[in-house]
């Protein structure tokens, strides 16, 4: 048991903060600041000045640009990167593909792909949820069938992030319709730009542009696109999606928001019940970091520890939390929500409203929180 | 004490009910009206108009139907339930019921008229950037040239947000008076000295910034007095009946979230088989039932007119929706699950103007913190008269 | 739409204000409003004096004491009660067997049984749960088998509330061992003073004893105390449960002890935070009452409203969350539990954490509210 | 930044277990000896003395072992888990810890001894009705007859609850003195001018009203010299204490709770076939991590010696434990059902435990309050040093 740092550590942690205040530029920092939506091109930059130093992708295998840190620095890296309004580096490339990559492809593929990966020359798009196939990701439909040397794959995926700015996405299809469920289903690489291949939007409740359709009608992928072993997929995206400890919750970014919360509510925080809900949510929000720093000092086994469905439910209630608080704070100016810049009311409070129905996904996608309220009772309680 | 709605009541809410809830009853319809500019339906606005809804709330000799409280709220649900963007609350309940409350008999007459024939359509430019639902004007001022007959005001500052107040024929606003106290005024939008910057808001209404440079503006009733106590009254009648469109729109999320349980199906089943969910919906009803007595409660309280009563009676409803409002639109979506985030599906709708509805006249811990500050001067709530 | 009661309810509501305040021994409504347990006498003297004055069963039939009021004066006369401290009748006489005597026992019943319920000649308990009959009441044991004219009952009951002062106890007891779980259950009369029959307390965790066990070995029962037909047991039992409309939820006491606590609060109550509680529990059991003002209005048809599960619920919840700031309160004080009349702190800081402790059994007996919810899923939400 | 105990640590821990939780493993022993006065059982109390549990916190030249919090926290979670009635809390944390901050040379080397030694057991006498977890003594005075060189001191007043305080040995006592501030001192309870009245808690524990009548005192420390920033001290450092036995009452209350779920059947299966409450006893499991771990990190805060970190520390700690404990009491009595409300059942008794902790010193929204009142002071919290 300590509580401090060890002084490397603690070094590390100021070389960690003085690299993303003053190598990321200062307007991507500040779009984020502002909660407003990111380019592509401000993704792209931000990953690219994180990947020439080494920043983008820390957890990989030294020999594809990792660091080889304990969880403690990636953790970290992680929460001064948020707490300096850097976008984290592209979770489809970062945490998802390429350790999938990393740990199943082929030589070939790992050469082929991880470079660009890493330094998001290649913009990944994820293909694993379909319209009957959510939280029963298993029952998906979209097919693979072998035809020479190519599989020809039919079907459709949904909720597909930011699909309209892929290159690439990777899915998972059925490519043995005769087993059972989880078996018969591999993990493909395909070109997006591939004949057949559609992205039509999916206008969300915000308004904004987030998520997409993508329909694949007859489209030939080259086999040796397949990662690891045909019909294995199951396994490599539970590897996927039990993969990452660290940055699970978002807990750097909504501290981050709550701090910007106390300038927003000015007089506002004078106010007893609005100091005690701020209180209230900052000690659930340090509860939460420290767990997530005990879960990160336990994750060198390399297996999913249960416990990440604790940051992920508790981590996505409090971003939910948090921004309810700031439409309150906004109160009726929050109805200003489609105001232009040449608006009076502050561009926080403009923001509030679609900020707080965007978040309402948090706790639906990448798991729903009835997903992880069902892996805390059966893997750690036993029920 | 009697919660039912007597024939006539149940005729008009069959009546609106056939007119408004057939228009949107495919929310298609909804979904491009409110994509356009005004953001409502004209045609629809005038049809209301025709069938006497606009002029509900008002004397007959106004142009209305001096139909009272329990009538309006019916309108209300029945606007909830299909989300009708129509500047119903705030036209004719919060603009309409200024000029009601604190009108000369004249401008009664004309500008209630021609509300009620659909001739104009009113909006109230009251919130100020940094406001938080106090019933006074304070950066927006107004300021007398010539004498205090009513001759030679004008008004300057900026509101925002004005709802509807891009489409609005004729403003009713607020200032900050230059010997104290607030007064209302009638604005021509069109006049000189008025800029007004409209956009749509994110439950598909629309508001506006509405800056006033020396506008010229004719005071509503006497010149220079004080209508704070006015523009209160009203503001408390709208947030009942705020609470009355969101209880309409609160029982249709939750029947389709009901509907979406039975049918969707994952892991072979449909999802009411899944206790954790079909728990959560109960818990939603409760709430529901709870918001909707003390809605229909706080209605009758106004339709029993005793003013002294009114201010509490509306931070009691809108506490108790406000709760409820949060805790069905946040519920709704998350038992749908992704598709619950759509624009195209309707339920994220209904969160969206939950939402809007909570903090348009003042949300749950505002009206927690007025019952607080009074919560010692009664032993108890009594609510039977 | 009518706010005000007719003239004619709000004299009934004086006239019965009066006679609450007034005809009931100050010393019992002392002892309800300070959260005591009452003494066997001062529950059967209150009730008795509700009897002599037609009070104690208006929901019976006129011809055994019943006032054929409307539902609303039947709210008003129990909310009243409440208000004034006084006694609710024992539920297990006036709302329980009562009421199913008067609507399936045979004349002869009617006449032995019903006068001495209503007057609390006769103390009655309650003979449903078992060990493994909780919730799933229907899987019950306890067996009644018939033998010459009368009935031998084996077997074994739980959680009998104050069944160490019953004379009688009406008994759920399964009739016909081959008839499926509902069906083959019948409702059956004992004398508790029956050889056979015995009562074993048991201690609850604030130190009290309120509930028992009650044996049953080879008690001998006559056949006439079967109320109702053999094996129609489940169809009665359902009427008693669904029977009662008026004062499912607690919210007169409820409101009471809210209103006391303002008074113990003291300096307390000009705390932002405390006063926000108290105003944010007083709001719901606003809500709650009207809720139960609209139920009773409809209950006319003499069939259980589903609304009355919301009652129950949340009228549980209040009664518990109230009992919990009552605790908040007290403060350290609330460890002064088991302080005798010597003690410097007050009897109702004394009381304050038994009587939360006891009230968790709020959302358990009766029906717990994991029951109330799945009937509002299935019954109202066709869920 | 480590959250594991070392070897050393984790074989206190097996010991302690060894000892208390063997006695109290059969939950009948603990309702036994809960029964009968003092309510806990002196022969174990005295193991524990040769173990050196209770002089774990003193430094050796007192009698005592010199370990620090974490070591303390390991005990305090054990005694926790079998919910252990022995006052280790109170007589050793508190009264012990308030010998050693304020007492003189002489005086901790006497009293820690003792103490140490299981020769004597201690209570701090310190609330008074209507008094709320503060620092200072208010109603209870203290007044000296003599000089100022800590002679002819006498109390007076009524302290009530004091946990133990019947059974006490000796008596440390807040007081208000004569100048201004609160003093600390030792009192003999078998003096003329002090009666005790004992009664069981609640939590199978044991309180006294203590009433002082010109009692003889003799001043811890210097006399005259207030003490309330000492008092203040040693309540944040048994607030912890608290967290820590608390977070070991309610990891066994959540295994009970779960073991219950999968071995009760009703309608015909075992309770964790429902959704609803396996989902319910999940939030459980959140409720308890977070709790832990803000607990465990407290603990490192007081491990660090860095006094001006202590009570906010505390205060964090307070609130997530309160919170947890409320949730966790609730639920695992509501998810047994009838037998959770049994005293014979252990699970009752936990929860009775865990709202004793939470009274005692200081509940959950006490310490929100605060928290809340220096939220403006900094722009986050940033646990790692």
């Amino acid at each position: 048991m300590q509580l401090e740092l060890s002084p490397e550590d603690a070094a590390f942690r100021d070389e960690m903060r003085t690299f993303f205040t003053t190598k990321v530029p200062q307007e991507i920092r500040d779009a984020v600041a502002e909660r407003r939506e990111l380019t592509k091109e401000q993704v792209v930059e931000s990953m690219q000045v994180l990947n020439a130093h080494g920043l983008a992708v820390p957890h990989w295998p030294v020999e594809w640009g990792g660091q080889d840190w304990s969880p403690l620095r990636r953790h970290i890296w992680h929460e001064e990167m948020q707490r300096a309004c850097v976008p984290t580096p592209l979770a489809f490339n970062a945490s998802m593909v390429g350790p999938v990559i990393a740990a199943f492809g082929s030589q070939e593929l790992k050469e082929r792909f991880l470079p660009k990966t890493a330094n998001l020359d290649i913009w990944w798009s994820q293909g694993f949820s379909e319209p009957d196939a959510g939280s029963d990701l298993a029952s998906l439909r979209t097919t693979a069938v072998r035809d020479g040397d190519e599989l020809v794959v039919n079907g459709q995926k949904t909720w597909t992030t930011l699909g309209q700015y892929g290159d690439w996405i990777f899915c998972l299809v059925r490519t043995d319709p005769e087993a059972k469920k989880q078996r018969g289903i591999s993990f493909l690489l395909i070109d997006m730009t591939s004949p057949g291949v559609t992205v039509r939007p999916i206008e969300l409740i915000d308004g904004g542009h987030e998520v997409n359709e993508v329909w694949f009608e007859d489209v030939r992928v080259p086999a040796e696109n397949l990662v690891g072993e045909l019909n294995a997929g199951w396994d490599y995206a539970k590897f996927l999606l039990g993969n990452e400890r660290v940055g699970v919750a978002p807990v750097g970014a909504t501290k981050r928001v709550l701090a910007q919360a106390k300038e927003w509510a000015g007089d506002q925080l004078a106010d007893p019940l609005t100091a005690a809900r701020f209180a209230e949510l900052e000690n659930e929000l340090l509860a939460l970091e420290l767990t997530a720093l005990r879960v990160v000092a336990h994750s060198a086994d390399g297996k999913p520890h249960p416990a990440s469905s604790v940051l992920k439910l508790k981590g996505t209630e409090l971003q939910q939390a948090v921004s309810e608080l700031v439409v309150d704070l906004a109160g009726p100016a929050s109805l200003a929500s489609g105001a232009g810049a040449g608006s009076d009311v502050p561009e926080w409070a403009r923001r509030a409203t679609p900020a707080y129905l965007n978040l309402r996904k948090a706790s639906i996608y990448g798991g729903s929180n009835e997903i992880q309220r069902q892996i805390i009772a059966k893997t750690i309680l036993g029920l | 004490m009697d919660f039912t709605y007597d024939e006539e009541q149940q005729a008009l809410r069959e009546a609106v009910r056939g007119l408004v809830g057939k228009a949107y009853a495919d929310f298609e319809n909804r979904r491009r009206t409110v994509a356009e500019d005004p953001g409502f339906d004209e045609t629809l606005w005038g049809r209301l108009a025709e069938m006497g809804i606009l002029g509900l709330p008002f004397r007959e000799e106004y142009g209305g139907s001096g139909a009272g409280p329990i009538e309006v709220g019916i309108v209300a649900q029945e606007m909830g339930r299909v989300l009708a963007p129509e500047p119903y609350l705030t036209g004719v309940v919060l603009a309409g019921g200024l000029v009601a409350a604190a009108g000369t008999e004249e401008q009664r007459g004309e500008v209630l008229g021609a509300l009620s024939a659909g001739e104009r359509v009113l909006a109230f430019a009251h919130a100020e950037p940094g406001s938080r639902w106090a019933a006074t004007a304070s950066t927006v001022t107004a300021s007398s040239s010539g004498s205090s007959s009513g001759e030679g005001w004008t008004v300057s500052g900026v509101k925002e947000p004005v709802p509807y107040g891009a489409r609005a024929d004729q403003l009713v606003v607020s200032a900050a008076l230059p010997e104290g106290g607030t007064g209302l005024f009638l604005v021509d939008p069109s006049a000189t000295g008025v800029a007004r910057d409209g956009y749509p808001t994110h439950d598909g209404g629309r508001a506006a910034r509405v800056a006033f440079d020396d506008a010229p503006a004719v005071p509503l009733g006497a010149a220079g007095v004080d209508a704070s106590s006015s523009i209160a009254a009203v503001l408390d009648i709208a947030r009942v009946m705020a609470c009355n469109e969101a209880i309409g729109a609160m029982e249709v999320a939750l029947d389709a979230t009901t509907s979406y349980l039975t049918s969707r199906k994952q892991f072979g089943v449909t999802l009411n088989t899944f206790q954790a969910l079909t728990f959560r919906a109960a818990d939603l009803y409760v709430s529901l039932e709870l918001a909707k007595s003390v809605t229909l409660w706080a209605t009758m309280v106004l339709a029993a007119g005793r003013p002294e009563e009114m201010a509490e009676a509306a931070s009691r409803a809108a506490l108790q929706v406000s709760r409820a409002g949060r805790h069905i639109g946040q519920e709704a979506i998350q038992l749908h699950g992704g598709i619950g985030m759509t624009a195209e599906y309707s339920i994220g709708s209904y969160t969206s103007r939950l939402t809007a509805l909570d903090h348009l006249l003042g949300d749950g811990d505002h009206h927690l913190r007025l019952l607080a500050a009074t919560v010692g001067d009664h032993e108890e709530v009594d609510p039977l008269r």
